[in-house]
């Protein structure tokens, strides 16, 4: 089976931080939920970005979806495949209505008017979110937010999801709904949390950021 | 603004949460736009007062139909009264003409007093109307029907946006606001205040400017080619062309008044 | 700040349309559509900051800060700035529907002028003459907004010219206040910040 | 023995949301650290901004340090003797260095530049944190940002500290490090937190918001 995602050697540093990132290997195969941890500013989020070619990394190789990916061109479809799950949902809805949000990645990668309602309509009823389409974006609340972030980042119907501390800020029920909602995605997943509980219920495998390298965490050092 | 618009600002919502529909709202906003435009048009370019009285007659009964918050509506109006009552005031005594009465040994003309009560009548007709026509629908309807009416498309995007995201920078402030006053800071008139107040202002503008980075990332990470896309529905209902007709009709009349 | 319906004469409203638009149409014209998010929520914040009363004495000012608006948005600074007047005015009744072209003129040139004269300066390596220019485009982007309201009135009638030099000496106090509070904050914002001051007129990418 | 703050039946209520105080009765003495408690939107943070009158009750009375508090102006010598430390370190630092940031509060109560510079580079000392004062807030990680505000708070001299889920978003270290440095502090506290473990080493007393009441956990409670 090849790797959805791979990187090789990958490296990357701050001008003023650092090395944060020091010739990380790293592969996601598909079916697999890998829980991506690490101390506050160890570079996770950096990471994702990475990834998707929002930052260019210093150095390694990112290999996606079976090419190697290095030119801001060839990470447009790698962003088309893997959707990203910002941490904050402000960011990351900035449409007006929740329709047109829902919809805007799908127009975006060409589908017309009609096929975008149709799948922005279909993606919210498959997370129970419908009867939301005319809401205002802003007038939501954050676990509201959160499902439709999600929404919008499913339309794009892509084949891995990238999500960014998706927990934070949610209280007990919303966050049930949205582990609920995960746990039946068949989707590969790369999780960034400090929500170790909704780690251990999601995902199949840990991988720990520190001192700028990847460290597997087997189930022993788990435990500890 | 003036200060006490400052609460109803933050926690800036759009108009839609707390208002009632009315019948205003049935009609095309489109329309509500235009007529609005209309009616101020035709009110500052009259100069009877008989016609600015029908038209801040009309204007109170607009306001009367599209259920506005009294204590609120009447709160702004002040508001505004207040900002042009300065100049309202002077006038009598800056134009020459026909002495009514005196005060401090200046008098004030008659002439003076006349155009002070025109334009008291002309804006405060116009703002009720905006109020109550305009006003009433949530600012992103606004700013779709300003894309209808074919006003530049980055202009519409740029309002959109900003309405977007008034409120979470709106709460941000607040709560840095707290938090300065939570460490006893108070407002006063001196330098420690301007610095701090500047201090804020700056920061606030820094996490703005970092959070349009982050929306620019985010809108790269959902394909964004440099289009934007709306989507909404006006169509021309009857009641919009019956508005049109009587409405047409009401502004003719208005201008013909000014002849006689 | 935002002159009333009713008070202008017919031709300072229609040439005041006609200079804003034509401000609006170049300002747009500058922006592309990869910066929209970042005037939009720039729009979004100053719009916020101008809720901001200060006290002066027994009164108290708002904050105008098109100084600031200008030297962070430059020619932007005319779209988000009538986008904000838009919003006052049809959602706080603040301002007017046909004196929305001058509003918006005599606060967005000011703002865009003093992008122009301070852009250097602000930059300037010692803290203390950057800020310093900071005071003067806050200063006086205000005071020639104020000379451009108190000028609306006087072309619209000898008998507005009282109250038009009246506008000018009741905004020396905020004249004042705007240049501390401008300078403060570009002091700031140059040391948190730094890509933030240097847009080029391009909006190249720091 | 007296108590620094009492309320007596406060209430209080947001317009959409309703009741979040229903006449609370609450007391910290001398050298207590209570621990507040409760789900997400219970009312924790609405609670704490009505003891320094960052928010008007709708009803009930507070007492503070020897006095009843009505008004705007009795807050403010609230706010002088109870330090407040605010969720997000981001809402609390606006100065761009930190040394100007921790002087804020000196200088809100008269100091001179001179005293309030001196007053927080003893705090920052006092802090193990001496070599940051020159730094620029905004650049600072996580656990750095919350000691400074806990410097800026405490430069303040307050007799009470008034912590809201102060370890949030921290690591490992930095949160060990704040638990420390909190440990050695002779203040009373309230802390609100979702954080069990900090809590228990912490806390001398625990009380828990529920449906809009203030309960008092007893051992027994607590352990189930
Ligand atoms: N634009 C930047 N310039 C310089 N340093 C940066 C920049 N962005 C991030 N950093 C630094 O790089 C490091 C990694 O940041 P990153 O956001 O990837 O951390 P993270 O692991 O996601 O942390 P968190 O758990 O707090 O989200 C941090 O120390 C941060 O301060
Ligand atoms: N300005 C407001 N208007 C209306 N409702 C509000 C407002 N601020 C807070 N609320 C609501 O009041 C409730 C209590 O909020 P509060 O912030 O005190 O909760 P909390 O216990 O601190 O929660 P958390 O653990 O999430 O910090 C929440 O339901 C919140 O949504
Ligand atoms: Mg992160
Ligand atoms: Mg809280």
């Amino acid at each position: 089976m090849t790797a959805l995602i791979e990187t090789r050697d990958l490296f990357y540093r701050y001008p003023r931080r650092g090395v944060v990132l020091d010739k990380v290997d790293f592969s996601l195969y598909p079916g697999e939920r890998v829980a991506l941890t690490g101390a506050n500013g160890a570079g996770k989020t950096t990471f994702l970005h990475l990834l998707v070619g929002l930052k260019k990394a210093k150095g390694g190789e990112i290999h996606a979806f079976g090419q190697l990916r290095k030119e801001e061109k060839d990470f447009v479809e790698v962003r088309a495949k893997a959707g990203f799950l910002f941490q904050d949902p402000d960011d990351q809805l900035f449409c007006p209505t929740v329709l047109e949000d829902v919809a805007f990645g799908p127009l975006n990668l060409g589908r017309s008017r009609t096929e975008a309602i149709s799948i922005a309509r279909d993606t919210l009823a498959s997370l129970g979110m419908e009867g939301f389409e005319d809401r205002i974006t802003h007038q939501l609340s954050g676990g509201e937010k959160r499902m439709i972030t999600l929404a919008a980042v499913l339309a794009m119907d892509p084949d891995v999801l990238l999500l960014d501390e998706p927990s934070n800020a949610l209280d007990r029920d919303a966050r049930q709904r949205l582990l609920d909602t995960l746990q039946a995605l068949p989707h590969a997943m790369i999780i960034i949390s400090h929500d170790d509980d909704f780690l251990a219920q999601l995902s199949t495998r840990r991988v720990c950021l520190v001192d700028a390298q990847l460290i597997e965490e087997t189930e022993a050092t788990v435990a500890v | 603004m003036p200060q006490f618009l400052e609460h109803s600002g933050t926690s800036w919502k759009g108009q839609r949460l707390k208002h009632e529909q009315s019948l205003i709202d049935s009609l095309d906003p489109r329309l509500r736009v235009v007529a609005a435009f209309l009616f101020a048009l035709v009110v500052v370019s009259s100069e009877q007062f008989l016609v600015l009285l029908i038209g801040l007659a009309t204007s109170l009964l607009l306001a009367r139909l599209a259920k506005l918050n009294f204590k609120r509506t009447l709160r702004r109006v002040i508001a505004m009264d207040m900002f042009m009552i300065f100049l309202i005031i002077m006038l009598p005594f800056t134009t020459p003409g026909e002495v009514l009465f005196s005060v401090a040994g200046l008098p004030a003309s008659k002439e003076g007093l006349l155009h002070a009560s025109k334009i008291a009548l002309k804006a405060n007709a116009v703002v009720l109307c905006l109020l109550s026509v305009v006003g009433t629908m949530s600012a992103t309807t606004l700013g779709y029907s300003m894309a209808r009416l074919r006003v530049p498309d980055k202009l519409v995007h740029l309002l959109l946006f900003t309405v977007r995201y008034l409120d979470v920078i709106g709460q941000e402030y607040k709560r840095m606001r707290r938090a300065m006053q939570a460490r006893a800071f108070v407002l006063r008139t001196d330098r420690h205040t301007w610095r701090s107040i500047g201090y804020l202002i700056g920061m606030l503008l820094v996490h703005s400017l970092e959070r349009s980075e982050r929306i620019a990332d985010a809108m790269k990470c959902r394909g964004y080619n440099g289009r934007f896309y709306l989507m909404d529905e006006m169509v021309l209902a009857r009641q919009d062309y019956t508005f049109m007709v009587m409405g047409a009709l009401f502004l003719a009349a208005l201008t013909g008044l000014n002849f006689l | 700040m935002h002159i009333v319906d009713g008070a202008l004469a017919g031709p300072v409203l229609a040439v005041g349309a006609a200079l804003a638009a034509a401000g609006v149409a170049y300002g747009l014209k500058k922006m592309d559509y990869d910066h929209l998010p970042q005037v939009g929520v720039l729009s979004a914040a100053f719009f916020v900051a101008s809720y901001i009363h200060l006290p002066i004495g027994f009164s108290s000012v708002h904050l105008i800060l098109n100084g600031l608006i200008g030297l962070a948005l430059g020619w932007a600074a005319f779209p988000a700035l009538l986008v904000a007047l838009i919003l006052q005015a049809v959602f706080f009744g603040f301002g007017g529907f046909l004196v929305l072209g001058v509003n918006t003129f005599n606060i967005a040139l000011p703002a865009v002028l003093m992008y122009y004269v301070c852009r250097h300066g602000i930059t300037a390596s010692s803290p203390r003459i950057a800020g310093i220019w900071g005071a003067i485009g806050g200063a006086g982007a205000v005071t020639l907004t104020t000379l451009m309201v108190a000028g609306s009135l006087a072309l619209s009638g000898e008998a507005f010219w009282l109250a038009a030099k009246a506008t000018l000496i009741a905004h020396i106090p905020v004249m004042v206040v705007e240049g501390f509070v401008t300078a403060a904050a570009v002091l700031l914002i140059r040391q948190v910040k730094p890509e933030f001051l240097n847009i080029p007129e391009e909006w190249q990418d720091a």
